[in-house]
């Protein structure tokens, strides 16, 4: 893992430097997206902007970290933080809730959504066999349409489509983000290397069979990494709402906090610490991109260059893989 | 991978960089040219909800902005697209603290809120929020609200409707059910009446049936608005379809029933797609007209007065006739033309006559206000957020009563011919 | 017709699986290239075939050197390799399986043709075969002859079988000698990789002996005798596990009552303190499923498991490991070991301690109480699969003995392993047989009846005979293709 | 009003199935693409360009090539440096999407469409229709079929048999990018009039992804699965005028979690061993 670190390093660098030197070729001013680049990673409010994003990126990160290590391999998290997000508003907004009483079921209340959400792609797993990677993707896509369907009707407030505003007393401040994506990181870490569930981890994603043969049960295994990595991302959602987001209006699509963060596991080896700067990356990344704009780059130019980091990346790391 | 491997990589990656750096600054100074620098700038920064590319609403602004930014050597125009709401707040606040913006222009009903909490905290820059209520920012100095207003033409539209209709059977697609889109609807039903009335068919329009859908709960869901104009054809056999969605997935299912030999209407939304789809050789048959909006007179407006100093507060609702400073010289009518900020699109030839020059005459007397859609006696029932009747009809508006501006802002009833969804 | 010359192979691990290795195949003859196992045979034949490019020396087809870039190369040009597990591809069926060999052989045909042929083909060796069956549904014996027929219809001239009669009974193993005479009367050349001494005797024209990586000896069969090819192969004469006496059973620890599930059918058998019982058959009989079910793996759908007096029909691995249940699987890496952890980890994952947080001294510690009691090469902190395959399985064996179990249910724990492993093994195994009770699954006859008092003979999932010291072991060769 | 219905049906359901037939291809073969909705999105917005400068069946052939040039990001990474499928497919999926809409900033992203019921319109409806034919007898009845398929069942076995792997899956994912990218074409030119904008694959390009399990990997029941799930969109607000809510609107997607889950469990229960791996 520690010497994947240099394909990861190195795929990234090129890739980032492939995005910038089209850019600069692209629009003509260098000069311009250098500053872009500087301002993006210099000053105080497009890296308060960074955190932001991160933290619904991170979260999913690191719980899908733990998933794909005991390989299941989910995409849910996407649905998961948008139900988060829905959750954490309806305790701060609409519980009738104040303080520290509406502060913790803005936290429970989605990591629970979450939760249970990512139980749907297990129990299909392990009572029917039906790969999570296809029913956690379509659950994603549910999870949009019914939380558009709460938006126009039960959340929806005043004449117009919108829900109400979490209270400014609830709110987080940019910093809290923080705190939780390095904590839920330093968890997920010892969790792996201190427990006997990361052990159950680490031995049933590497080898189911002889989890079984030596008594730790599969969907028991499973069962944990749903619900982690599903809770994570509903706290994920949470914090973005609490933080940032304050209110919902209807998506037309999926806000792709959830996919940026399966990215971000795989882009950091399943490594829970290191998908925390591999998330902050990722959304410094968004950050710059669009700062970009202001220079004359369209919007989608970021994100294919994010996925061609991600591609340049993952051939790195699998050359170096080869010749182990 | 080892070191000399990294090295290597790392050693590519930065000649490519240098490489690209350099070739885009030689790029950039051959293509640098020359402007005189006009003492005085504006800046003005639009944030856009959707993608530029999404062919509706966001298009339209963006084309508003080019269009100034292309008359204005003084204006310094930026744009963010894909901004979602939720992160509204901390994109255009980033933005703010890198530079000083003279304007911004928040595109989005859902921007209210980062509006709201913004200007205060920023009073040397001037916001400008899209589709906002005005109460909501009274209290703001260095906040405006504009709006271009469709309603009229919905009702004119609505004649069209009424007009060609075979089966006497027209329907509606709503996004979503919110006062803006009731007024619409209305405004359509109206019209439809007024235009079956006028042709003595459908037994005077008494026996018009206007049908809406459940709504989308979605501004962009081209693929639900073509599902629901096919369920409005098959089911009810609706031969004219109007709609509020961002796309125009509508007019292209009632083209493809063109196609296919039924005759189905729709009509253009935000950009004029008749003219469209002229320019490159083809005629849409089952294209009527429609309600266009064109920014650009707003942007201009606006930033000229910034530019002057002249800044004040205000509400804009442009509707029709608006930013139409040549009317009254004029002899003959624009209906079907570029005319303003929000006019007709070109009228079809199946439109009959008649019907057509009924839309002129009210199309021109709408201008000065002189006829207004929403004049009483008019019956209606109230509906709720997914349109379900909470009511019966009784009278909405009062015989000789004309609706005023909050009424028609948070209207919350459908006219007693509008068929509401099950 | 082939020349191998001076052929050296190194694996990127470092391993050198060939050093200077120089084999001739001839036509007309089969010649058995005989050793341990890692001694090298696999490699050169996948040298031979196109599978491996070999770090340095030459190939002659012919008196013409070649180079084979692929497997496909060496097709091509008339050498057919018939791989260890016999390969046939799942899914499809047998016509289908055949044509696509001959198609990328570069003697495709159409499948009317193919099928005429084959049933030709099929009625000369005795094989009633159904071309539309699917390739899953044939047994092993005959997936390894569907095997053997290919290089006829290709036309190859050199065949390499890769211990082609690992998973057969005698009679299949009998039939496949027959092919490979057939082959050898078409003027074929037939390499013959094995390291059963009987199969060389029965078959070969000249052997090869390899160890470690080179040829130690070669000879004619006029000179073929049995004392000097196994003084060859392991250097020194082979230390037999020393045979146990007759000792009293104790108590009953393990047993299995009228079980079925899955391909078991009715299955009955005990274990007691203090012996060896022993299961015999051909691979895919119902072995692995009998380890499983009482692994706890596989649910009995019907009868009952005792473990201990206790009945554990529906308790899963953990609880039974608790009762006193320890397992050597057949596979090492992946059902035993968990590769990408240490050793240290291999061995107490296993332990299934309940305490929820892991003390890293405590894991050390215990790890090496286990290697204690066998010594292996490598440190507590070294990744498990950097081991050797013997070393692997003495990791396996120390840890399930560290455990103290009541019951140790072992099957096929010598595959694949060097002598000196093997002997290690086994001892230990007879040894351990003295404090409770062991069930030895094994393809392997002759490690049965070294090692075992009691043997149970399995068929097709069920038991079809129970044998007693001294054994028939002709009878139960009968009885395990019955 | 069936008719009408069942023929409606048909006609949105074209990009799901051409994109289904491409990946069902490719999952034959052993791997999984997800960057399917992508690669639609690239091929409907370039196949709108190139119609504008040229024709549109220029356009539709310039939105298979531009799915089929992707999906070497994907192939490239995956086949011959065994990158994780379902990380490369996502990213190829991000990446198409951004170049998609790059694309459509750089020009206009309007043309001439190709009008319904058309011979380019009616051709395509045939291959929709015919495909699986084809593909059914390329699988099943010629060498190079066998041989794709020997790889989906069992890489390692067909390897050692000098079954040309890498060269197979490579080709396998150009075809999927090829379809992926005509129906991403159909989309733009024949089901929005000539147009591409943001989002104008709908999430469609997943559905394609369940629907080939849903057919259970053959063509002919992938055929009639995404037949099926183009009729469950149409009937959409059916289910909505049943006041299903927002599982009306969801219904697609939901219609294939339960298929997933039926087919898992019957092929567990009848120990059948799905075509690939």
């Amino acid at each position: 893992m520690e010497q994947r670190l240099g394909g990861v390093l190195a795929g990234g660098a090129l890739g980032f430097a492939l995005a910038v030197t089209i850019a600069s070729l692209a629009t003509g001013r260098p000069l311009e997206i250098v500053e872009n680049l500087i301002w993006v990673y210099t000053s105080p409010a497009p890296l308060v902007n960074t955190v932001l994003l991160s933290v619904p990126i991170a979260m999913a990160a690191i719980g899908l970290s733990l998933s794909y290590r005991a390989r299941f391999i989910t995409i849910g998290a996407e649905g998961q933080i948008v139900l988060g997000s829905v959750a954490a508003l309806w305790a701060t907004a609409y519980s009738g809730l104040e303080g520290s009483a509406a502060l913790a079921l803005a936290l429970l209340l989605p990591a629970l959504s979450g939760a249970l959400y990512a139980l749907i792609p297990f129990l299909l797993r392990a009572y029917a066999g039906a790969s999570e990677v296809l029913t956690s993707l379509m659950l994603n896509l549910v999870a949009v349409y019914v939380t558009n369907y709460l938006i126009a009707t039960y959340l929806r407030e005043g004449a117009f489509v919108m829900t109400r505003i979490v209270p400014p007393e609830l709110r987080a401040e940019w910093y809290l983000g923080l705190v939780m994506i390095v904590a839920a990181a330093l968890s997920a870490h010892l969790l792996l290397t201190r427990t006997r569930w990361g052990l159950a981890i680490e031995v049933y994603g590497r080898a189911p069979k002889a989890a079984e043969t030596y008594g730790y049960s599969a969907r028991q295994v499973m069962l944990l990494v749903s619900l982690l990595s599903g809770g994570l991302a509903g706290l994920g959602g949470a914090v973005a709402m609490l933080s940032f987001q304050h209110s919902l209006t209807p998506m037309s699509f999926p806000p792709g906090y959830g996919y940026a963060g399966a990215l971000v596991a795989w882009l950091s080896s399943n490594n829970p610490l290191a998908a925390l700067f591999a998330s902050l990356f990722f959304s410094s990344l968004m950050v710059f991109g669009r700062s970009l704009q202001a220079v004359g780059v369209p919007l989608s130019y970021a994100l294919a260059a994010q996925a061609l980091i991600v591609l340049f990346t993952l051939i790195a790391v699998a050359r170096e893989r080869q010749w182990q | 991978m080892d070191r000399r491997e990294f090295l290597r990589l790392a050693g590519i990656g930065a000649i490519a960089l240098g490489a690209g750096l350099a070739g885009g600054y030689a790029l950039g100074s051959q293509r640098a040219e020359r402007a005189e620098a006009p003492a005085k700038k504006i800046k003005a920064l639009w944030i856009y909800v959707g993608p530029i590319t999404d062919v509706g609403w966001t298009a339209a602004h963006h084309e508003g902005k080019e269009n100034v930014a292309k008359a204005f050597p003084w204006l310094e125009a930026r744009h963010i697209e894909k901004v979602k709401e939720e992160e509204a707040k901390s994109v255009i606040e980033a933005e703010l603290q890198r530079e000083r913006y003279d304007a911004v222009f928040a595109t989005s009903y859902g921007f209210k809120t980062a509006v709201k909490e913004l200007a205060p905290k920023y009073p040397e820059t001037k916001f400008f929020h899209c589709s906002g209520e005005w109460e909501e920012f009274k209290d703001l100095p260095n906040v405006s609200t504009y709006f271009a207003e469709f309603y009229q033409l919905y009702y004119l539209n609505g004649i069209a409707a009424g007009a060609v209709t075979e089966t006497c059977k027209v329907g509606y697609v709503p996004a979503f059910l919110i006062p803006e889109v009731v007024r619409h609807i209305n405004a359509f039903a109206l019209g439809a009446i007024h235009g079956a009335r006028l042709m003595g068919k459908c037994g005077n329009g008494d026996r018009l049936e206007i049908y809406s859908t459940r709504p989308l709960l979605s501004w962009f869901a081209p693929d639900k608005a073509k599902e629901f104009t096919a369920y409005l054809v098959d089911r009810y056999n609706v031969d004219v379809v109007a709609f509020t969605e961002d796309t125009t997935a509508v007019l292209d299912k009632a083209e493809e029933y063109y196609e296919r030999g039924k005759k189905v209407f729709s009509f253009s939304h935000y950009n004029d797609m008749f003219t469209y789809y002229q320019r490159r050789g083809r005629t849409l048959r089952s294209h009527l007209t429609g309600q266009v909006a064109d920014w650009t007179p707003i942007y201009r407006d606006l930033l000229l007065k910034l530019y002057a100093g002249a800044y004040v507060k205000e509400d804009i609702w442009a509707r029709l006739g608006d930013y139409a400073p040549l009317r009254w010289r004029r002899q003959d009518s624009l209906a079907g033309r570029p005319e303003g900020s929000v006019y007709l699109a070109p009228l079809s030839d199946q439109i009959p006559a008649k019907a057509r020059d009924e839309i002129v005459r009210l199309y021109e007397m709408m201008k000065e206000l002189l006829f207004e859609p929403f004049t009483g006696p008019i019956r209606g029932y109230k509906i709720d957020g997914e349109g379900r009747a909470q009511e019966s009809a009784r009278v909405k508006v009062e015989s000789n009563v004309r609706l005023g501006r909050d009424e028609l802002w948070y209207m919350d009833w459908f006219h007693e011919k509008i068929i509401s969804p099950a | 017709m082939l020349l191998l010359e001076r052929v050296t192979v190194v694996y990127p691990n470092g391993l050198k699986a060939n050093d200077e290795v120089t084999v001739e195949i001839r036509g007309g003859e089969i010649l058995a290239l005989l050793g341990e196992n890692g001694a090298g045979k696999t490699t050169l034949a996948k040298v031979a075939a196109g599978l491996l490019r070999p770090t340095a020396g030459s190939i002659f087809l012919d008196g013409e050197e070649v180079r084979f870039e692929s497997y496909l190369q060496a097709l091509r040009r008339g050498i057919y390799y018939v791989s260890q597990e016999p390969q046939l591809i799942e899914g499809l069926t047998v016509l289908e399986d055949v044509g696509l060999t001959l198609e990328l052989g570069g003697r495709g045909r159409s499948r009317g043709e193919l099928r005429r042929e084959l049933a030709r083909l099929s009625a000369k060796v005795g094989l009633r075969l159904e071309p539309e069956a699917l390739c899953e549904d044939l047994s092993a014996g005959e997936r390894q002859r569907v095997e053997a027929l290919k290089p006829f219809l290709l036309g190859s001239r050199i065949v390499i079988f890769d211990e082609p009669t690992t998973h057969m009974s005698p009679l299949e193993a009998r039939a496949l000698g027959e092919i490979m005479r057939e082959m050898r009367r078409e003027g074929k050349g037939i390499v013959f990789i094995t390291h059963k001494m009987k199969e060389v005797l029965e078959l070969a024209d000249r052997v090869v002996v390899m160890r470690r990586g080179r040829v130690v000896g070669e000879l004619e069969r006029s000179r073929i005798d049995e004392a000097r090819l196994l003084e060859m192969m392991f250097g020194e004469v082979g230390r037999a596990a020393k045979s146990k006496g007759m000792r009293e059973p104790g108590e009953v620890l393990l047993e299995l009552r009228d079980v079925s599930a899955a391909k078991l059918r009715r299955v009955s058998l005990r274990v007691s303190r203090g012996e060896v019982v022993g299961v015999a058959g051909v691979a895919g009989n119902g072995q692995r499923e009998l380890f499983e079910v009482i692994a706890g793996l596989r649910r009995a759908e019907k009868g009952k498991v005792l473990l201990g007096g206790s009945d554990v029909t529906s308790k899963g691995p953990g609880e039974r490991a608790r009762l006193g249940l320890s397992l050597v699987p057949e596979d090492r890496l992946g059902w035993a070991l968990v590769p990408g952890l240490d050793v240290a980890t291999n061995v107490y994952f296993a332990l299934n301690h309940k305490r929820f947080f892991l003390d890293w001294r405590e894991v050390r510690r215990a790890a090496e109480s286990a290697l204690s009691l066998v010594p292996i090469v490598g440190s507590p902190s070294s990744r498990v699969e950097s081991l050797s395959g013997g070393n692997m399985q003495r990791l396996v064996l120390a840890r399930e003995l560290f455990r103290e179990p009541k019951v140790l249910v072992a099957m096929n724990p010598t595959a694949g392993l060097d002598h000196a492993t093997t002997v290690t093994v086994r001892e230990m195994i007879v040894k351990y047989s003295e404090r409770g009770g062991v069930l030895l699954i094994s393809e392997d006859l002759d490690e049965l009846a070294e090692m075992a008092d009691r043997i149970y003979v399995m068929s097709r999932g069920s038991i079809v005979g129970e044998h007693a010291k001294p054994f028939d072991l002709e009878k139960i060769a009968e009885q395990m293709v019955s | 009003m069936a008719v009408e219905l069942l023929l409606g049906a048909l006609v949105s359901a074209v990009p799901i199935m051409l994109a289904a037939y491409g990946e069902m291809v490719l999952e034959r073969a052993g791997r999984v693409n997800l960057g399917v909705d992508g690669m639609m999105a690239l091929g409907a917005s370039v196949a709108v360009i190139v119609a504008s400068l040229t024709s549109p069946s220029l356009g539709l052939a310039a939105g298979a090539l531009a799915g089929a040039l992707i999906s070497l990001l994907y192939a490239v990474p995956v086949v011959y440096f065994r990158a994780d499928q379902v990380v490369a497919g996502l990213a190829l999926a991000f990446l198409s999407w951004g170049l998609a809409d790059l694309v459509a900033t750089l020009s206009v992203p309007l043309s001439a469409p190709i009008p319904q019921g058309s011979a380019l319109h009616l051709s395509l409806l045939l291959l929709a229709l015919l495909l699986p034919l084809v593909l059914w007898a390329f699988l099943y009845f010629t060498w190079a079929g066998v041989e794709l398929r020997a790889i989906g069942y069992d890489e390692k076995a067909a390897r050692n048999r000098g079954a040309r792997v890498e060269r197979t899956r490579t080709l396998s994912a150009l075809f999927g990018g090829l379809m992926a990218g005509l129906a991403g074409a159909y989309m733009s030119l024949v089901l929005y009039q000539g147009k591409y904008f943001a989002g104008i694959t709908s999430g469609w390009g997943w559905l394609a992804v369940g629907s080939v399990i849903l057919g259970y990997w053959h063509p002919l029941g992938v055929a009639l699965s995404t037949y099926a799930i183009g009729l469950v969109l149409s009937l959409r607000p059916y289910l909505e005028a049943l006041g299903l809510g927002p599982l009306s609107v969801s219904a697609p997607y939901l219609v294939v979690i339960l298929a997933l889950a039926l087919s898992s469990l019957l092929t567990r229960r009848l120990r059948l061993r799905p075509p690939t791996t």
